[in-house]
């Protein structure tokens, strides 16, 4: 959201208010989503995709923009996730919603676990911990073929239709239903959460490591609460993707998968809730026309396309857009009498 | 006599060979103003680290009060109404003023940790920030990012931050460091308008300051204390007159 | 009622999207397939063998003219080949869906070609379960175990080895290599004195080798994806001094390709393996096949290279019986009887498991005037996968 | 066993060096420089099919190519820096880490379309693909001369960079700029020189290493992994770090492969994930 400089127009409460409320280009975007349906309705897999994407992403904000860890091994509680919403269609029963809790819930779990490592350690030290921790998962899931089906994927995975009537079908229209709907509920609790005392406090440790305990703060609870979080948020989208594509494979887990979410959120701009959803739209959408064009060499432009982002948007699109808005707001409305 | 807020025993430290505290005890009674005085390298900063838990002392205790503090962790001393203020401005850069205490505030009272209720739902908590920034003329210009106030506001910031935890025990190191003398003056008289039951040790150099501001004078020299007493006596001081005149050399 | 009320939309939505109508009728083939990422060199040359055969026999098929659309799933990801195949169905509407490189991806796919009831000719996909996934599902590249059980019998039967060292890869191409290798071979009468699976991530051989070497068996079996580890392995076995003459290596056709003799320089000399195809292979259509191969693309066929030629050849053959129809039914009955001379030599399409049936060549590696070559030594014919005829029983 | 408990210890010291090889110029660039460069393994893919094209198409000796490889990258180097890095050097890490990203993209792109896809063979000169047997050890040549070739480097650079006046400028430019600026030394010269010293070093061990695990398109991705590992456990800055960090990790990937196959994939992660909870900065790190 724009940071509103208002001059001491309202007090502090109007200063707090004006942050946290709802701005119309948030509320014209949310309305927007549904659009597919209407005009790109052959693209309805893709738009779940991106749907389940930006909610991996946004799950990688709240640690990374919020809390300042840079993970290179997030997949590994998205590919839990993936995994156990998939084991669990295939061994118990596949009604999505239950499974998509449990399967939240186990990653969360998991994080809860990694997170005490995790908040022993920053900078470099901390993101090799995470890669490795991610490598690890990825080399497990392989080694227990007997349980995950290995290289070749998860088999027997059977999905029931949601509420039992609406079908996984060839078109999407369930899956993006159900992946825009997880995603929006989850945004909204990512959003009461940086809003909320708590996001204040995560705020502050990543500006500033060294005074929070000097206020009190016990910033490695904290590092931990929202790595738990963030966690079952990365859960939660692995098992949307094993539940809408009834496919899972090693690849949930892999390294190529922390990254391209590393590369999606900070070419939306970090730190900024929307920015990784609006790069989850663009790189995905980038990828699949690009391939679309030409199959083989594609992965040019999506490089050129970063490397232009970083040269002359500095903190991402988002980032370059606020700008723009501001320049906009500053030139072009007149400023209410301060 | 007022009862004991701060303590130490026997406090020891050295890096290496280097002594930084040897020896030092002394009990801050409540409400009373103390300056820390003494030469470059006299280990005064490395007192108040030690006092704050970011340094752990070779040995001795310090005592908040009846209980004894030595181990634990900087947080927990701060939870215990021991606050301290940085020489070098650490705050919040893309924070702004008023969010910056709004937040010590909400850790204070223990909301810091829900992630469910919107901030400005907590109306008493932004409240207080707000009265502290006010009390410390930082009201209008809690609303800009900290790095765009003036660095006089910032100093007075690093007093907010600390007062937002309601120490029973504020350390100011070098309060007053960097800021134009005309200024300074401003800054200690906010300083000792504050509530008589909070006891304030500050670390100051510029002489007039202190003998106007302190009611009690610590000094320190190579890691000891040299000597305690109140502005009359510490003037009347010879081994003082020593010290800053410099005829003798101290290690 | 709400999904119904989406529909509507979304056809009217189609509608508006779609072209007018070509003049002359078309068959759309998607091709799904790894163009990008680690596998690109596969796909590269199952496409050269696909567009090889089209440039051979004119894209008209039974008054139909061939529509190709590719899609590039960028290595191993099943999630992304079941939404292009998807797309493909739902946006671009093809007629048929095929390519398919990789297990993984292949076994994703399968399951749009069922529901969508599209016909899916698999021009690699190598996993042995793959058409039991979808019933319109015709496979013309072949089977691991089907190398790797042929290669078990003959090594006792005719090689004259009595015990047998096994190393694979330790993922599930490797497992099906290991299981039918170690099963043809007790059956035979050898015995398995040890075996080990390396990881699949480019390991250092050197270790594993040494391993092997301390038993000194008379035969090691190694099954390791293509790419860059069959040359390593190779050279990790030279530099070992493990003797050629003493201890033979015997392996899939994929550690003697090309590209891996060339690296491997004479460490590959010796080394016996099974495959079902080879562009040294002796036949007329063969030579003719390589030479038409080589002027187009400036390079040697290889087994991918042969799916893509056999895959077009099947699904021409199958719209000239159906006489041009695309749906699934017809073409999966036209394609399950099918019989042709391949370049590989004779193939045929399992009726009852819709599998490939094809001759095994065991070759050994050997200078032939300064280059190295897999030179045939012997042939197994008519091999269907072992695995799926024992289910059958 | 004895014999065998040697050969493991050997081949261990050999991967290490060759990891050491493709990760001592990232010391160099995020180490010293503290710039997060993601693209060093492209400046190591070009080495290596510089030393390729030279060898097949032009007929040049082995040897003759590895100059060439490192000269190459390091050009290559210095266009990017001067064009691109240099706007980064304070930008944050993340930042960096998207720009490098992009690069290695844009290479993998690059080398499929001009070299294809296919796996490049060299043909390396025979003494070099023999063994040596020695006290009834076998000891294959290549592997002597990889580590051959990292002592020297390894010397070689410490020794500029610890005792030349050159070295002292480098390490005084990228700690302070400011300052060293102030002392009249041409910053941004000594960045240039110093990445482009980097990128050839990258391109010296990825010609080095066709030989043991091949160059393909996608070296750019497969060996970054690795050799992040060796730098971030060997501690930044430091060449005898990551000297250290390579030879662990080679002996223990040897070692654990040999005695525990099962266990053999984990155990280089387990390795580094221990050694950097164990020391965060890394085995010799400062910062």
């Amino acid at each position: 959201m724009a940071r509103v400089a208002l001059r001491a127009v309202s007090g502090p409460h109007g200063y707090l208010q004006a942050q946290s409320r709802w701005r119309w280009p948030e509320v014209a975007f949310w309305i927007a989503t549904p659009l597919p349906f209407l005009i790109f309705p052959t693209y309805l897999q893709l738009a779940s995709q991106i749907a389940i994407t930006a909610l991996f992403a946004v799950s990688l904000d709240l640690i990374l923009g919020y809390a300042g860890i840079v993970s290179l091994g997030h997949a590994a509680f998205f590919g839990l996730g993936a995994y156990a919403a998939g084991l669990l269609s295939k061994f118990w029963w596949g009604e999505p919603l239950s499974g998509l809790a449990l399967a939240a819930a186990l990653a969360g779990l998991v994080g809860y676990a990694a997170s005490f490592v995790i908040a022993r350690f920053r900078h470099l030290a901390l993101i090799m911990i995470t890669l490795g921790i991610g490598l690890l998962l990825a080399e497990a899931a392989n080694s227990a073929s007997w349980l995950t089906g290995g290289a070749d994927g998860l088999q027997g995975v059977r999905i029931r239709p949601l509420f039992d009537r609406f079908p996984f079908d060839l078109w999407g229209r369930t899956a993006y239903t159900y992946s825009l709907v997880v995603l929006f509920l989850t945004f909204l609790v990512a959003r009461r959460l940086i809003h909320s005392p708590f996001g204040l406090s995560l705020r502050g440790i990543r500006e500033n490591a060294v005074r929070m305990p000097a206020l009190g703060a016990p910033s490695r609870a904290y590092i931990r609460k929202v790595y738990t979080i963030a966690a079952v948020m990365a859960g939660l989208a692995g098992a949307l993707l094993a539940q809408t594509t009834s496919t899972v494979s090693l690849e949930v887990l892999s390294f190529q998968r922390s990254a391209d979410v590393l590369v999606i959120l900070i070419l939306g701009g970090a730190g900024r809730l929307y920015g990784g959803i609006l790069g989850a739209i663009i790189y995905m959408v980038a990828r699949d026309q690009f391939s679309g064009i030409n199959p083989q060499y594609w992965y040019f432009w999506i490089g050129l396309l970063l490397i232009a982002v970083v040269m002359f948007l500095p903190n991402g699109l988002l980032g370059g857009l606020t700008r723009l808005a501001s320049w906009w707001r500053a030139h072009l409305l007149v400023m209410p009498p301060s | 006599m007022a009862a004991t807020v701060l303590s130490t025993r026997g406090l020891r430290k050295s890096f290496g060979s280097l002594v930084v505290a040897s020896d030092i005890n002394f009990t801050l009674p409540q409400g009373v103003r103390y300056a820390l005085i003494g030469p470059n390298g006299a280990g005064k900063t490395t007192l108040i680290n030690l006092m704050t838990g970011m340094l752990r002392p070779d040995a001795g205790q310090i005592f908040l009060g009846e209980d004894d503090v030595t181990s634990l962790a900087p947080a927990e001393r701060v939870k215990r109404g021991l606050a301290r203020t940085f020489q070098i401005n650490t705050l919040f850069p893309h924070l702004s003023a008023l969010e910056a205490v709004t937040l010590a505030v909400c850790e204070r009272r223990g909301h810091a940790g829900n992630w469910w209720r919107r901030l400005p739902t907590h109306r008493d908590a932004v409240d207080e920030a707000y009265g502290i920034l006010s009390s410390l003329t930082l009201g209008d210009d809690g609303y800009r990012p900290t790095r765009e106030l003036a660095y006089g506001q910032q100093r007075l910031l690093e007093i907010a931050l600390a007062l937002a935890t309601r120490p029973r025990v504020l350390l100011l190191d070098e309060p007053a460091a960097g800021v134009p003398r005309g200024e300074s003056a401003t800054l200690f008289s906010v300083i000792s308008r504050l509530s008589r039951d909070i006891t304030v040790l500050f670390i100051e150099h510029d002489m007039n300051i202190v003998f106007r501001f302190a009611s009690r004078i610590i000094v320190m020299v190579g890691g000891r204390v040299l000597v305690e007493g109140t502005p009359e006596e510490i003037a009347a001081e010879p081994r003082v007159r020593e010290v800053y005149l410099g005829n003798t050399r101290h290690a | 009622m709400r999904s119904r009320l989406l529909g509507v939309v979304s056809l009217v939505g189609a509608l508006l999207v779609a072209a007018p109508a070509p003049a002359q009728p078309t068959v759309k083939i998607g091709l799904i397939m790894t163009y990008s990422g680690q596998f690109a060199d596969a796909a590269t040359q199952m496409d050269n063998g696909l567009k090889l055969y089209v440039k051979q026999h004119s894209d008209t098929v039974a008054g139909k003219k061939l529509e190709f659309i590719r899609r590039d799933t960028g290595g191993i990801a099943p999630d992304v080949a079941k939404r292009l195949a998807q797309e493909l169905v739902v946006r671009d509407r093809v007629d048929i869906l095929s390519g398919w490189m990789a297990t993984p991806n292949t076994l994703a796919g399968a399951d749009v070609s069922a529901e969508a009831r599209k016909f899916m000719p698999v021009m690699n996909g190598a996993g042995t379960l793959i058409p039991t996934k979808s019933p319109y599902i015709a496979r013309v590249s072949f089977t691991l175990p089907q190398s790797a059980g042929a290669l078990g019998t003959w090594a006792v039967t005719k090689g004259g080895f009595k015990k047998a060292y096994t190393m694979v890869s330790d993922f599930s191409p490797g497992h099906e290599a290991e299981q039918e290798f170690q099963r043809a071979f007790k059956e035979a009468g050898g015995e398995i004195i040890g075996s080990v699976r390396f990881p699949v991530a480019n390991p250092d051989f050197s270790a594993f080798v040494q391993r092997a070497k301390d038993v000194n068996p008379e035969a090691i079996f190694i099954f390791v994806p293509g790419g860059v580890q069959p040359a390593a392995l190779g050279k990790a076995f030279h530099e070992r001094g493990v003797d050629p003459k003493k201890t033979k290596i015997l392996g899939s056709g994929e550690v003697t390709t090309e590209q891996a003799l060339k690296s491997m320089g004479d460490a590959g000399i010796g080394i016996i393996t099974a495959w079902h195809y080879d562009y040294n292979i002796n036949s007329p259509l063969n030579h003719a096949f390589v030479k038409a191969y080589r002027e187009a693309y400036g390079r040697n066929p290889d087994f991918f290279s042969v799916g893509g030629y056999d895959g077009m050849h099947l699904i021409y053959e199958a719209l000239k019986k159906t006489g041009g129809k695309t749906d699934a039914e017809a073409l999966i009955a036209a394609a399950r009887d099918m019989a042709w001379e391949s370049p590989r030599g004779p193939m045929s399409v399992d009726p009852e498991t819709r599998d490939v049936v094809q001759t095994i060549y065991i070759r050994r590696v050997e200078k032939v005037a300064g280059e190295l070559v897999n030179v045939v030594i012997d042939k197994v014919e008519n091999v269907r996968d072992p695995v799926k005829a024992r289910m059958k029983k | 066993m004895i014999g065998s408990f040697a050969g493991v210890l050997f081949d261990g010291f050999a991967y290490g060096m060759l990891l050491f090889l493709l990760s001592v110029g990232l010391s160099v660039t995020l180490g010293m420089m503290n710039f997060v460069n993601l693209a060093h393994c492209s400046f190591a893919m070009l080495g290596g099919y510089v030393t390729v094209t030279l060898m097949d198409r032009a007929g040049w000796p082995f040897f003759a190519t590895l100059p060439v490889a490192f000269l190459a990258a390091a050009a290559a180097s210095v266009v990017l820096e001067r064009a691109l890095f240099r706007r980064l050097y304070r930008a944050s890490d993340l930042d960096q880490c998207l720009l490098t990203i992009g690069i290695v993209f844009v290479s993998v792109a690059g080398a499929a379309y001009v070299y294809g896809t296919l796996q490049q063979p060299v043909q390396l000169p025979d003494y070099l693909r023999t063994a040596v047997t020695l006290g009834g050890l076998r000891f294959p040549v290549y592997r002597l001369f990889l580590i051959g070739a990292a002592l020297v480097i390894t010397v070689v650079l410490v020794a500029a960079l610890e005792y030349t006046r050159f070295g002292a400028r480098v390490r005084a430019a990228v700690d302070n700029q400011r300052m060293a600026r102030g002392l009249g030394i041409d910053v941004d010269g000594v960045f240039a020189v110093t990445f482009a010293l980097g990128s050839g070093l990258a391109g010296l061990g990825g010609a080095l290493a066709i030989e043991m695990v091949g160059l393909d398109p996608a070296f750019a991705f497969t060996y970054l992994i690795y050799v992040i590992i060796v730098v971030s456990v060997g501690g930044l800055a430091s060449i005898g770090g990551s000297f250290v960090a390579a030879t662990l990790i080679g002996i223990s990937d040897m070692a654990g492969k040999y005695y525990i196959p099962q266990l053999g994939a984990f155990l280089i992660y387990l390795v580094m994930v221990g050694l950097l909870m164990w020391r965060p900065a890394g085995l010799f790190g400062r910062r």
